[in-house]
């Protein structure tokens, strides 16, 4: 074992993953002389030269399409957004060109390549720049869309969705990026995707997460133990393919979940997973699925404000509670 | 692939030329029929008129090339080489389309034959076309992408994206304008500030030239200089190629927004495959009886494409469920 | 009452409300000359000359963007997109100049204006052409969300959405364009945005459906009649406010509950029913909240596979068989 | 607004130039200083070294003209004559801020001032700006909408399909490239494919002018003239400034891409407000006492509004669930 952090890991797993396939290459915005707008390529330029790591111009839609036509094209390219707010742009290119092909192709050929960033809100950047696209994308057969918590999810799982013959999006989180986690020391670790992660066994109620909302999740599961209630805390990793039975088994043992995600609420992953649960273990409910989502309006700036639209340790605790009566 | 024997080989070349351009030409006209008997549904897009912008285009293409259109695409999969047959199958949602039917008619590819689809949004093929040059330089395959689009898609901001890239990185994209003087149903004047689009790149320091999309051969030797330039400069040039579409959009386009006088000189004063039988007649010494080869090949083809296309099943329903993803591994 | 196609109910309230408001104007590909793809907009350049019906340039991001500038400046633009699947080459300028203006602003200003076009499905147009929007817009607070099934809903509902001082997203159906209903003869007629509408009472189940969906509803609904069960149909209309308070009301009476749509069913429109129901609901519940929707796959071409995608009244009655336990 | 009275018409015009560009610096220098202090978070983009290029525009804009920018906005908003204490406070995130703290710095807006944000999304403005020019024309108010966007920005798509809309309907509007040659970490010859972006208007058939960005003087002169020609032809134009940024991209970027000497030449030899004092004082006779009442008028101004900045409260924690909806017919 080592310890490294989210943003270590995710640079570990391109450096490795390009030494191994030379047809893996990254392109965006300052990912080469800059060495990544958060880091997260550092030294990647130096390693694999200009052909491999490439700057792109702030043209989105473009350069998301380029990356999908090197794909076409033999090559597996890992297009990085500065953050998923400016996917936006691209999102065509992603959903109808990337998604779409393989299945409008009768599965003569394919999209292999990753879509990766930071998703979600960072620290005060309001509005335009907070936007949690999990739902979106997870919505869209023909996309894996991922979503790490820990470094080693964050390895492991970049690493599969580099060797992945399907397009990822890979959704990061600018605050996650400094924090340290410890994971196997070991050249071929690799997640797969699709398998949700039980980060702590409980029996009393089950508790959702994915991305930095795992964090409040496990804060909130230790303070309901000092309460004598044992949460059961999922990370999720994958948003699609679903682990639709790793949650079902913990809620027929729990017989109650709650989701928490930083997005909006309406249609979001929690709406799934309330659908879901019904669907399959409606009778072992003995409480209605709950959410802790974001707040239903656009991210604010002020403080004060950003802090009451997010999720936090202490609304997941509110919300376990609640669901075990309690 | 019918080249006669009994024909010099430029005279076998420009036969082909001839041939390629009636089998695209029957081949939309039997299209059309089975729209019209219900065998093929949703968007049909014909390429009856454009005919000699495809063929003079790739007849000139190396085997190394890759090609890539939108929607209006069954002359540019015939012009690859690919099956008449799987094409006409996938119209009518059939198993052996190249899709197996699950595709249509916008939306068919072919690795084998390097055509890369067969794209309905408009523009979208454009940076896809980028990249693909992108790959092509990477892998020093000494190849060129050609991109090809329509006048009114010329105006998509992912094209000057494109257009950037390209120049700044050196791609070997040749990006084919076919200006068929309509994006739907608004012409050239009421869609686009300028009236050709070669010189959409000068601010970006990208050469255009502009051909007559009616003449094959015009076409032919516009596309060879500027593969030669693309492929020599490792940079991106435009060929804007002036062209005219005698049906509709699409099927359920009528067509009303320009005279009949004016598509009726196209079809008899330009027509691209008229003018080139009559040019080979008067200009090479063909005579009838040199076409016949080819009319034949031609009348052969298409009868067994229309059999296979209708007699091949449609998918089994478990198909709908499949080719969402690549099995880890597979690929 | 007088009787039209949900094509003319929709031109109508365009033409009635671009008279009533002369900063009305309509903008998007083929709504002038050609009098509209659909020919949704047929006559109102003759009516209102070029200055007002505008044929713009195949540039959804551009010309969505110049929508949002014109509503920025005084105007109130509908923007048409051919069909809703080019909205997302303008998605950036809905969700994020849109929607979130007014909040940014803190209400200094804000976006009014219309996004409308088909959504969803038409007939055999394949995976690029026949995806549904109705989950991805209702995630998005800022925005309103609108799919009328009938004509009345078509011409109350546009109105509203024209008059109304938020970005509206109006989803239409191309199929149901040519369908004829009975509606109100009346300039003044306007439904409010934000509320259902029960179609057909009944006591033992509730479905819900939206667009061409509430079809299938009613369909599924005299094939259950037959067997003695009375199904409530609730025609949504309006996605984002979304009437909880109806659905509820419904659900407690009927106990049991199937939401149809078209669209994908991961994090669609039928996981949020499925979430508030729970939420809200939930010891009303005799049965699972139950799915119909279409298959998670991109749209196939085919047309024996594309029957199989979309959701059908046999599918809906199957459905709601099932959670009655019959 | 402190035109001193001693001053002759012209001189109180130019005196006026060098207050606005002092208050625009001081106001940036405090706004790092409170970012350091941990009173602003988020993004914050500094406009430090590009002082005459929006004070140059601005100071002969009509009163019926409109204004749209990106994030990198404070100057823009004081050019607009907006009330520094409610930028700062929105800055600081107080209720007291333009946008009662929810939008932050990149996020402001003020109809009574003509200034329409404040945009977040490269590139995002640019249709939007353009739509505000269409709004203009049909209101027949003969206003022009100034449309700034950075060198980066000039690269996206949607800037193309704006230049062919605006050309195509004879919009007004001024396209305002601020070229301070880079985008974040990328030099401009990384980025575009092109040295200069006044001619991307090329092949649009839009002229471009090229202006030098850090002399206000003449900035104003270019400014006068393209928008005459705007506002005469209807039509839009493209008026490329150069200029430069002293500060990292956004608070967080250490600008390690340059070199020090690269910026010192620029703080020494090139500064838009140390150079203008010094014509001023050689070419038009100004002493050292003529500019007091405008760094005296400054000075009292940045401190009110640092004091108002940091005395604002913090939005009503209500305030989290307002303005997501205009109340029915409230508008
Ligand atoms: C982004 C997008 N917007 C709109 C459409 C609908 N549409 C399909 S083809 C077309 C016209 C394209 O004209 P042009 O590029 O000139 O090509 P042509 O059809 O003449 O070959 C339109 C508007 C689309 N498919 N994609
Ligand atoms: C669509 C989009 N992509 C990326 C970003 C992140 N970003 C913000 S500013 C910026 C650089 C812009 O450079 P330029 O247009 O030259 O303006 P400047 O900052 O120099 O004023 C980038 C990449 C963004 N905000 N929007
Ligand atoms: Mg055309
Ligand atoms: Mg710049």
């Amino acid at each position: 074992m080592k310890t490294l952090t989210v943003r270590e890991a995710l640079r570990e797993a391109m450096l490795e993953e390009m030494h191994r396939d030379q047809n893996v290459i990254l392109l965006g915005e300052e990912v080469a002389e800059y060495n990544g707008a958060y880091k997260v390529s550092q030294g990647l330029l130096d390693e694999f030269g200009a052909e491999r790591v490439i700057d792109t111009p702030i043209t989105e839609m473009g350069f998301a399409g380029l990356g999908v036509g090197a794909a076409f094209n033999g090559l597996k390219p890992i297009v990085e957004f500065m953050t998923f707010n400016f996917s936006m742009q691209a999102i065509d290119q992603i959903v109808n060109s990337a998604a779409k092909t393989l299945y409008m192709a009768g599965g003569q050929m394919g999209c292999p390549m990753v879509f990766r960033g930071p998703n979600g809100a960072a620290a005060r950047v309001a509005a335009q720049h907070s936007q949690c696209y999990a739902s979106w994308y997870a919505h869209c057969p023909g996309l894996k869309v991922v979503a790490p918590y820990s470094a080693a999810d964050a390895k492991g799982l970049l690493k599969a969705a580099i060797r992945d013959p399907n397009p990822v999006v890979f959704l990061e989180n600018e605050i996650m990026y400094g924090a340290s986690f410890e994971l196997p020391d070991d050249k071929d670790f690799v997640l797969p995707i699709g398998k949700a992660h039980i980060e702590r066994e409980g029996k009393d109620v089950t508790i959702t997460a994915f991305s930095i909302c795992v964090r409040h999740a496990l804060e909130a599961a230790e303070m309901l133990a000092k309460e004598g209630i044992e949460a059961e805390v999922i990370n999720l990793r994958s948003l699609r393919p679903f682990d639709a039975d790793t949650v079902l088994a913990s809620v027929r043992k729990t017989n109650r979940i709650v989701s928490v995600e930083e997005g909006w609420p309406f249609a979001g992953i929690g709406a799934e997973i309330a659908a879901q649960v019904n669907e399959k273990a409606f009778d072992f409910l003995d409480a209605p699925v709950t959410r802790v989502t974001g707040e239903d309006v656009p991210m604010p700036y002020a403080a004060n404000l950003e802090t009451l639209y997010l999720p936090s340790a202490e609304k997941v605790y509110k919300a376990a509670k609640a669901v075990c009566y309690k | 692939m019918q080249k006669s024997a009994t024909l010099s080989f430029e005279k076998a070349d420009l036969l082909k030329l001839y041939q390629d351009m009636l089998l695209m030409r029957r081949f939309e006209e039997r299209a059309s029929q089975l729209y019209g008997m219900g065998l093929i549904g949703g968007f049909c897009h014909l390429y009856i008129g454009q005919e000699a912008v495809v063929t003079g285009i790739q007849a000139v293409q190396e085997s190394q090339d890759t090609v890539i259109t939108a929607y209006r695409d069954h002359a540019h999969m015939l012009a690859c080489g690919m099956d008449p047959r799987g094409v006409m199958a996938e119209l009518t949602g059939r198993i052996g389309g190249y899709s197996k039917g699950k595709g249509g008619s916008m939306h068919m590819f072919s690795r084998e034959k390097n055509f890369y689809g067969g794209h309905g949004i408009v523009g979208a093929q454009v940076p896809i076309g980028t990249g693909m040059a992108l790959a092509h330089k990477y892998k020093k395959d000494n190849g060129v992408c050609l991109t090809y689009f329509g006048d009114g898609a010329a105006n998509q901001g992912q094209v000057y994206e494109s257009f950037n890239m390209a120049k700044l990185w050196g791609l070997p994209v040749l990006y084919i304008i076919e200006n068929n003087g309509y994006s739907m149903g608004t012409a050239v004047n009421r869609h686009s500030c300028t009236e050709n689009f070669y010189m959409r790149g000068e601010g970006f320091g990208i050469p255009g030239k502009l051909v007559n999309g009616m003449d094959v051969l015009a076409v032919r030797e516009a596309a060879a200089e500027a593969l030669d330039y693309v492929r020599a400069n490792q940079a991106p040039m435009i060929l804007e190629v002036e062209t005219y579409r005698y049906r509709g959009h699409s099927m359920s386009d009528p067509a009303k927004y320009r005279t009949k006088e004016e598509v009726d000189d196209y079809k008899t004063n330009r027509d691209p495959i008229l003018k080139f039988k009559g040019a080979l007649m008067n200009e090479y010494n063909f005579t009838e009886d040199d076409f016949k080869p080819a009319e034949d090949f031609v009348k052969q083809e298409i009868k067994e494409t229309i059999e296979f296309a209708q007699s091949s099943p449609e998918p089994d329903a478990s198909e709908l469920y499949t080719d969402v993803y690549v099995e880890e591994g597979a690929q």
